[in-house]
């Protein structure tokens, strides 16, 4: 396409991605090296750029915090409800791509609808009730109630993703013989990935950095990594090095794991099936 | 007696305890093996942050969660008590088994018993993490600006301190402000007291609007040209790292942080800092007072009560006072400070002890009701140091609200006693 | 293909998914319509009470929540018009051909501010921002501008919000937008090319119709998550100073687990939901009649 | 065994109706292609016997058995789309295994018959490949394969090879040919393109706004067009259609008197291809005419002869000297020609009444 | 003023080369016609000259001006893509309005234009509709409109006509031939379409491989191609090749010398195409045959002929008596023969040396 690429043009397509690329990285940057600075150095005024960086932080948070436990936490919790929004959504939104029936819009908008739902407004009703059934402070109550927005979520992407694939496959695989269901795992899902993929990301983003449920649902032993980094921030010194320390070490499995799903990312977002 | 002894029918038991990231708590963490070895009770603490610390636990007594042990705030115990989450201290006291002979309650400050373990009367919880408020000063710059020693009085601060010590960058006085608890207790409330102000009158109507409270608010409002800019934002941690920085020569901030300004790891001026009494107003001193009570839960069952009790007993007792104050605590039993050379060691012990003698205990109102009075002051009082409303207009408002909260809580019409 | 999906089949493949979430979602829900009725305050349950709408009424004439509501539509309405900007910018560089390495990079770049927990985001704000040793006052120095007290100052605070929401979710837009120009056919774009060198007449004109249900969908989101938005404001300025960053979210929370008025926090949150429901209907009635 | 049978078939798309009382009778291993304009209902029709559309009226057999209510997948047929519709992640083996593994063949025997449509359809090197790595052609045999592993008893074919470019489209269909005779099985083929219809068909069916037009061998459908509409449609390019006038025991055209056509009574139209319009000098013949466009074929060329009534099409050698406003006289055979009357049906063709 | 003259056009995608230094000289108003096998660089070629691509090296040229580095927009050129890529969120009327407008045309010139446009193409009644609320052909039609309203130097078609159905293609096809007759521009068509080469263009490219095989007009293609891959990809069906040794005089294939032919020496293959091949009894000839399969399209019928030097295609009657299993003697007229090197260079067409 635009066939004369004009040396000025690409200058400055490439000056606006550093641009953008500092945009991204620059505040990431600096998370990572105030993990690397003691307190004394992190509060300098002005802030130093070049210094001796230091592990003690990460040491701290990961042997004496306590850290380590809720970042297991908040991978149990993440993968699981990712795991059961996938099981449970996919095949929700291949019902919603695939089959005519009454109240399909209604239902889908009701699914959506659940995203909007404020944790505010479920976190009490929910703490009783989990309290009820001994699920407070387990693991379980987070992935039930982190379902309020990853399915939402996981359907609203693999419907639309559903829906590009032609009909002639599922029809193609019906004359032989495969039931819905078959047709659905064996045809459909696969082609489905990079929307799988994408809500996977989201769902694990979300769930790994949910906050309000965490701290009300799960004050002690299945406390998550962004209740945990909150923790010290409450001390009456704030420190900040153990702070961005334990910060960093939350957003380093996310990103991982959206590096690695990257690929689908883009095919995967095209959220426009609405109707 | 012996605290193997009353443990023993309680080896095995685990008490659940919220505590926070803070010097005394870490003090008594590194304490706990030795408890529990003694008694094979096993305290299962979890640290929260102070501004979850109620939430967290009224949500669990609400709920009849497992909190074996509560800890609470000078300003919760009326809540507490109200709700009858806590077990009064008689109920352990009068059992043989398990009150310890040395308990002697006389040896806490009474202030300090008071205020942050009894309501109405009745002693629930023994005071364990104790603070009260002192001037932390920044003798280095002090002696550069021509003073030779603290400032005696507020109105010093305002007239010659102030000016003197707030140039090239560098501020007099800092005092933490921001919204949430640290409005309320350190800053609003820090001004009411000492110039004969108080938040509540005789009948329990708003008492801001009084000549006294206005004076001491509109001086916390003239004082804030010696304090940097943006105080509304600080809290304890920037307050402190100022002052730790040497950007700021005087503050008047908790006891607790002391093992933070004097320790060269997180401050610039540890050969600098000295301590202090808050300086006195026209009515006095009425230095903040604040601080934790640990108290038996009753949501607990028999053994986890007796086990908490056996806990709590230990870790405030006479015995362990010292150990606890070495560690980086501030025990709250007067026999703890008896040593004078102690004092030298920890420069803050003189201002404490005569901070405690001379403080109010309802420096904040103790009531149930504080949780809903605290998040208005907390607004308005902010906005007051903005200079979004007058200081009348603002305080005419905290009182409104304040007088309609107590009005639902029925201490208008006779059904509640005006108690603090 | 309609003519042998059974309704079993169909109750099969839809069933899981509606039970869990009428489990996770409705229940509580329902629990707090009910609870919205009550006088309830978790520190007096003794004076719990029956109040019927009362909740509701106070909601809705107290000056406090619509300040907050307020509040919150003035970040929406400044910061999701930049992001989309922004992310529109971002997307077409993207899309354009070329410097595929560079463009790769870029692309994974973008996830870092997306993946990056909320809560922390607040936290690292108000360590970039703050007027001593924050780095963005430092930079602002180095180009000649006084520190400027972000934290502290309610409208500076307020721009501080509007800026971390803009880095957080910004390029999550521009990802949005990037499959969404990933759909125009590019003989589709390549005629318009033919027609003129501008892009912006290319956005205007060929690309931005097949935008919309990308732009509806982040708007939703937005709106969805905008009315959510808790985690950040709490860690960086705890609603302060002043209201100054109290979003209906910070509120109803404050009311909630800080004041325990669970009645009243859940009248606040349930008009809430309702209004994002109706907006999430809005948007989808109003815009999607212009593509179709 | 495997003869398909349609009985007044109806198909409703909501109000809409596609499909008019259809009623067919195919043989077992006959090849069968259903042409007709866009939208006539050729795929509908076809997807009502695969069971893949759900008919509003009538019934299906397939091998005796009415199977109008059951599920495509027992109706023992097999389907090729226009697309191909191949399962994008699997290779071709297993495109090919798909059916009868979930069918639950043995797996010798499902080996046996992929290495055996492999062998027929030369597709044995492609086996791991996905579709992705294949062209056109190559995934056009992948999608017959698929097919022929199951061993139906019926083909159906839905325009296969309308994706492929000209030179492929010959190569496949004289491969779907001699597929057809390997197997002897009934297929049933629809098409857009008259040489395939043309070539391939035992038998045409020709269908019209969901309505059978005729069926019949392309022959008969050649020489014998049961109505205008089916004399139009096939052959190309398509027959010249002339008003006439049939007055007093001559056939009229324009001003002009044709004598070569004999007079039927109600004929309004005279139809006659380009390949049977005799070129003679001008002057003689039945007409004359001017010719307004050339287009040369190579081999052939297509004279556009402007007649007063009306413009006549005339194939002619390739290397004929005649071009652009040469004068000719047109003769029209008698026994090519075909006269239809007022409600499009044909009346007489090549001189025996119909 | 609109010729295009390319000049060593060469253009790399990655470090695999799709054109090798193509060089053509397009006159204006010349309609040119590219063919050649998928994935010859045709689309690469129009491509690049519409200046969707940018090409790696050599030079493009449209009226004397030299647009190697300019803007798509800047050529004056207006291109009907295959799938049309009409804007669907537009009415015909701002489909075709909407390159005037963003380049500011005056209003009343723009309708002006438009209507005239809508004209020719016999689209006023649906000026207002959406581009999917049309038929094929319209849409094609609404696609042409949006290029003519340009009034550009230069038209380029990608394959305009290939999603049409047969007969739909005929009439685009006439419509296309009239609008240039009507315009006079410089017109560049790609297609697949043997027909739609032969029958519309001034002048043929033939592509193979990113590199011109030949460009001549169609009847020269036809009768003197200059290479066997042009021979094979112009006429259809495509001629025969025979394998054939020239020795001593003679040429021999397989066992049959064929005195027909005049030996050329080099020559290794023999080409006929099918229309020229001549039937005769059997025993006569130059070889004899036996007819495996015959396809009948109604005026034609194709007889496949095995012979001993291979399988011939001959062109008979379409009600030739002769059928599957007769045995037929072939002639190879003289001057129909075409003899190939073995670099598959034309050596003789037609008994002249090439
Ligand atoms: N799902 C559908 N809903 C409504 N109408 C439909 C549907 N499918 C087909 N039709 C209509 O039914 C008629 C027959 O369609 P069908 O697809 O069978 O035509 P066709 O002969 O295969 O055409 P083509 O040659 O274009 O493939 C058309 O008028 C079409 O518009
Ligand atoms: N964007 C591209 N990247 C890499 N290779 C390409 C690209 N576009 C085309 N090619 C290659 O360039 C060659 C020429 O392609 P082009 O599309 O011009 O062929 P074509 O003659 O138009 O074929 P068709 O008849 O199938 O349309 C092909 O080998 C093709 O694979
Ligand atoms: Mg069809
Ligand atoms: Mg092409």
């Amino acid at each position: 396409m635009a066939a004369p690429v004009q040396r000025r043009a690409l200058w400055a397509e490439g000056l606006l991605l550093v641009a953008i690329c500092a945009f991204c990285i620059f505040p990431f940057y600096w998370m990572v090296t105030t993990s690397l600075k003691t307190q004394v150095v992190a509060l300098e005024s002005p802030p130093v750029w070049v210094f001796t960086p230091t592990l003690a932080n990460y040491w701290e948070v990961l042997f004496e915090d306590k850290v380590g436990v809720s970042l297991i936490n908040s991978i149990i919790v993440a993968v699981c409800t990712t795991t059961l929004a996938v099981v449970l959504g996919t095949p929700a939104a291949y019902a919603l791509a695939r089959f005519e029936f009454r109240g399909k819009q209604d239902l889908w908008f009701w699914f959506i609808t659940n995203r909007f739902v404020s944790p505010v407004v479920l976190a009490f009703p929910v703490f009783l009730i989990s309290r009820e059934l001994g699920l407070r402070d387990t693991h379980l109550a987070l992935i039930l109630m982190y379902l309020t927005f990853t399915l939402p979520i996981v359907i609203w992407i693999c419907t639309d993703q559903f829906r590009s694939i032609p009909r002639e496959l599922d029809e193609a695989a019906l004359l032989e013989g495969a039931s819905q269901w078959r047709i659905f795992r064996s045809i459909c899902l696969p082609l489905a990935m990079p929307g799988v993929a994408v809500s996977s990301i989201l769902s694990f983003i979300f769930s790994w950095n949910e906050l309000l449920f965490a701290y009300i649902l799960a004050p002690k032993a299945a406390k998550t990594a962004p209740a945990m980094a909150v923790t010290f921030m409450e001390g009456y010194d704030v420190p900040y090095g153990k702070i961005m320390a334990t910060s960093t070490l939350i957003v380093i499995p996310v990103l991982i794991f959206a590096l690695i799903a990257s690929k689908h990312l883009v095919r995967g977002l095209t959220m426009g099936a609405v109707k | 007696w012996s605290l193997e002894e009353a443990a023993k029918p309680y080896a095995g038991t685990e008490i659940e305890v919220l505590f926070l990231d803070r010097p005394g708590y870490n003090a008594a963490i590194k304490m706990l093996p030795e408890f529990e070895a003694a008694t094979g009770i096993k305290v299962n603490y979890t640290t929260v942050p102070y501004e979850n610390a109620l939430g967290e636990q009224v949500r669990d007594f609400a709920a009849g969660g497992d909190l074996d042990v509560a800890l609470i705030d000078l300003v919760w115990i009326g809540n507490f008590a109200e709700n009858g989450w806590l077990v009064p201290s008689e109920t352990f006291i009068n059992n043989a088994e398990l009150a310890d002979p040395e308990l002697d309650m006389a040896d806490f400050f009474p202030l300090v018993l008071d205020a942050f373990g009894s309501w109405n009367g009745v002693n629930y919880g023994l005071p364990f993490d104790n603070y009260s408020g002192l001037l932390f000063y920044n003798r280095c710059m002090l002696e550069a600006a021509g003073f030779d020693k603290p400032p005696a009085t507020w109105q010093e601060v305002m007239d010659t301190y102030g000016p003197a010590l707030t140039k090239d960058g560098k501020y007099a006085y800092a005092l933490q402000s921001k919204r949430n608890e640290t409005q309320s207790a350190d800053s609003f409330a820090r001004f009411l007291w000492p110039f004969g102000g108080s938040f509540l009158n005789a009948e329990f109507k708003s008492n801001l609007n009084s000549p006294e409270s206005q004076a001491g608010l509109q001086f916390r409002q003239d004082l804030m040209k010696f304090m940097p800019e943006g105080i509304v934002a600080y809290d304890h941690a920037e307050t402190v790292n100022a002052f730790a920085q040497g950007d700021v020569a005087m503050i008047t901030e908790w006891s607790a942080f002391y093992s933070t300004v004097v320790s060269p790891e997180t401050s610039k001026v540890a050969d600098c800092v000295e301590i202090a009494p808050e300086p006195t107003g026209p009515a006095g001193r009425k230095p903040a007072l604040g601080g934790f009570s640990l108290a038996v839960a009753a949501q607990a069952d028999e053994a986890e009560q007796a086990a908490g009790w056996l806990f709590i007993q230990w870790v405030t007792s006479k015995a362990k006072a010292g150990q606890y104050l070495e560690m980086g605590g501030v025990p709250a039993r007067q026999s703890a400070y008896a040593d004078p050379a102690l004092a030298e060691t920890y420069k803050f012990i003189p201002a404490l002890v005569e901070s405690w003698k001379e403080g109010v205990p309802e420096f904040r109102p103790r009531f149930a009701e504080w949780p809903a009075i605290t998040e208005i002051v907390q607004e308005w009082g902010t906005k007051m140091m903005l200079g979004e409303v007058s200081i009348d207009e603002g305080a005419k408002t905290i009182g409104e609200k304040m007088e309609a909260v107590l009005a639902e809580a029925g201490y208008y019409d006779g059904k509640k006693p005006l108690a603090q | 293909m309609t003519a042998h999906v059974r309704r079993k089949t169909i109750l099969a493949f839809l069933g899981p998914a509606v039970a869990a979430l009428v489990l996770v979602g409705i229940a509580p829900l329902l629990y707090a319509v009910w609870k919205s009725l009550h006088n309830f305050n978790l520190t007096k349950q003794a004076q719990t009470k029956f109040v019927g709408l009362e909740n509701y009424a106070a909601v809705l004439t107290d000056p406090v929540f619509w300040q907050a509501m307020g509040r919150t539509a003035t970040l929406f309405f400044i910061s999701v018009p930049i992001q989309i900007a922004l992310g529109l910018l971002i997307a077409i560089v993207l899309h354009r051909p070329g410097l595929t390495v560079f463009k790769t990079l870029t692309r994974l770049s973008l996830v870092l501010p997306m993946a990056t927990t909320y809560a922390v985001v607040g936290l690292l704000a108000q360590v970039m921002l703050n007027q001593k040793y924050g780095v963005i006052n430092q930079m602002l120095g180095w180009v000649g501008i006084d520190p400027v007290n972000f934290i502290g100052d309610p409208t500076n605070a307020f721009i501080g919000v509007i800026i971390w929401d803009i880095w957080q979710w910004t390029p999550f837009v521009a990802l949005v937008l990037l499959a969404g120009l990933s759909t125009v056919p590019p003989e589709i774009e390549e005629a318009a090319q033919l027609e003129t060198k501008s892009q912006w007449l290319v956005l205007r004109y060929v690309q931005l119709p097949f935008l919309i249900p990308s732009l509806v969908a982040v708007l939703i989101l937005r709106t969805a998550d905008t009315l959510k938005l808790f985690d950040m404001p709490f860690t960086m300025t705890r609603g302060g100073p002043g209201s100054a960053t109290e979003f209906i979210a910070v509120l109803i929370e404050r009311v909630g687990n800080r004041q325990f008025d669970i009645g009243m926090a859940s009248a606040q949150a349930i008009i809430m939901l309702a209004l994002t429901i109706f907006l999430a209907r809005l948007y989808i009635r109003f815009f999607y009649r212009e593509v179709n | 065994m495997a003869e398909v049978k349609l009985v007044g078939v109806d198909k409703f798309y909501g109000s809409q109706q596609a499909l008019h009382g259809v009623s067919l009778d195919i043989a077992d291993g006959e090849f069968v292609v259903f042409v007709g304009p866009s939208g006539c209902g050729k795929s509908t029709l076809l997807r009502s016997i695969a069971g893949l559309e759900s008919i509003s009226g009538g019934t299906v057999s397939i091998g005796g058995q009415d199977v109008t209510g059951r599920a495509p997948s027992e109706r023992d047929v097999a389907m090729v789309f226009q697309s191909y519709a191949l399962y994008p992640h699997m290779t071709v083996r297993e495109n090919m295994d798909f059916g009868m593994k979930i069918n639950g063949f043995a797996p010798a025997d499902r080996e046996r018959r992929i290495a055996e449509a492999a062998r027929v359809l030369q597709l044995e090197p492609y086996l791991d490949r996905k579709p992705s790595q294949l062209s056109g052609g190559q995934r056009q045999r992948v999608a017959i394969g698929r097919a022929i592993v199951k061993q139906p008893k019926v083909f159906l074919f839905d325009e296969p090879l309308s994706n492929l470019d000209a030179k492929l489209r010959v190569q496949m269909r004289v491969e779907l040919e001699a597929l057809h005779s390997e197997l002897r099985a009934t297929m049933i083929y629809v098409t857009h393109d008259q040489v395939e219809a043309m070539t391939m068909a035992d038998k045409i069916v020709v269908l019209n706004a969901g309505r059978v037009e005729q069926v019949g061998s392309p022959m008969e459908l050649y020489h014998h067009p049961r109505t205008e509409f089916v004399a139009g449609f096939i052959g190309a390019p398509s027959m010249n259609f002339l008003d006439i006038r049939s007055e007093g025991g001559r056939i009229a055209c324009g001003e002009t008197v044709i004598g070569t056509a004999a007079p039927v009574p109600g004929a309004v139209r005279l139809g006659i291809r380009p390949e049977h319009v005799g070129l003679v000098a001008a002057g003689s013949g039945d007409m004359g005419g001017k010719v307004v466009l050339r287009e040369t074929l190579g081999g052939d060329a297509y004279l556009y002869v402007r007649t007063e009534a009306g413009q006549v099409v005339v194939r002619a050698e390739g290397d004929t000297a005649l071009d652009h406003g040469a004068e000719v006289g047109l003769s029209f055979p008698a026994n090519r020609v075909h006269l239809f009357g007022a409600d499009g049906v044909t009346l007489s063709s090549g001189g025996v009444a119909a």
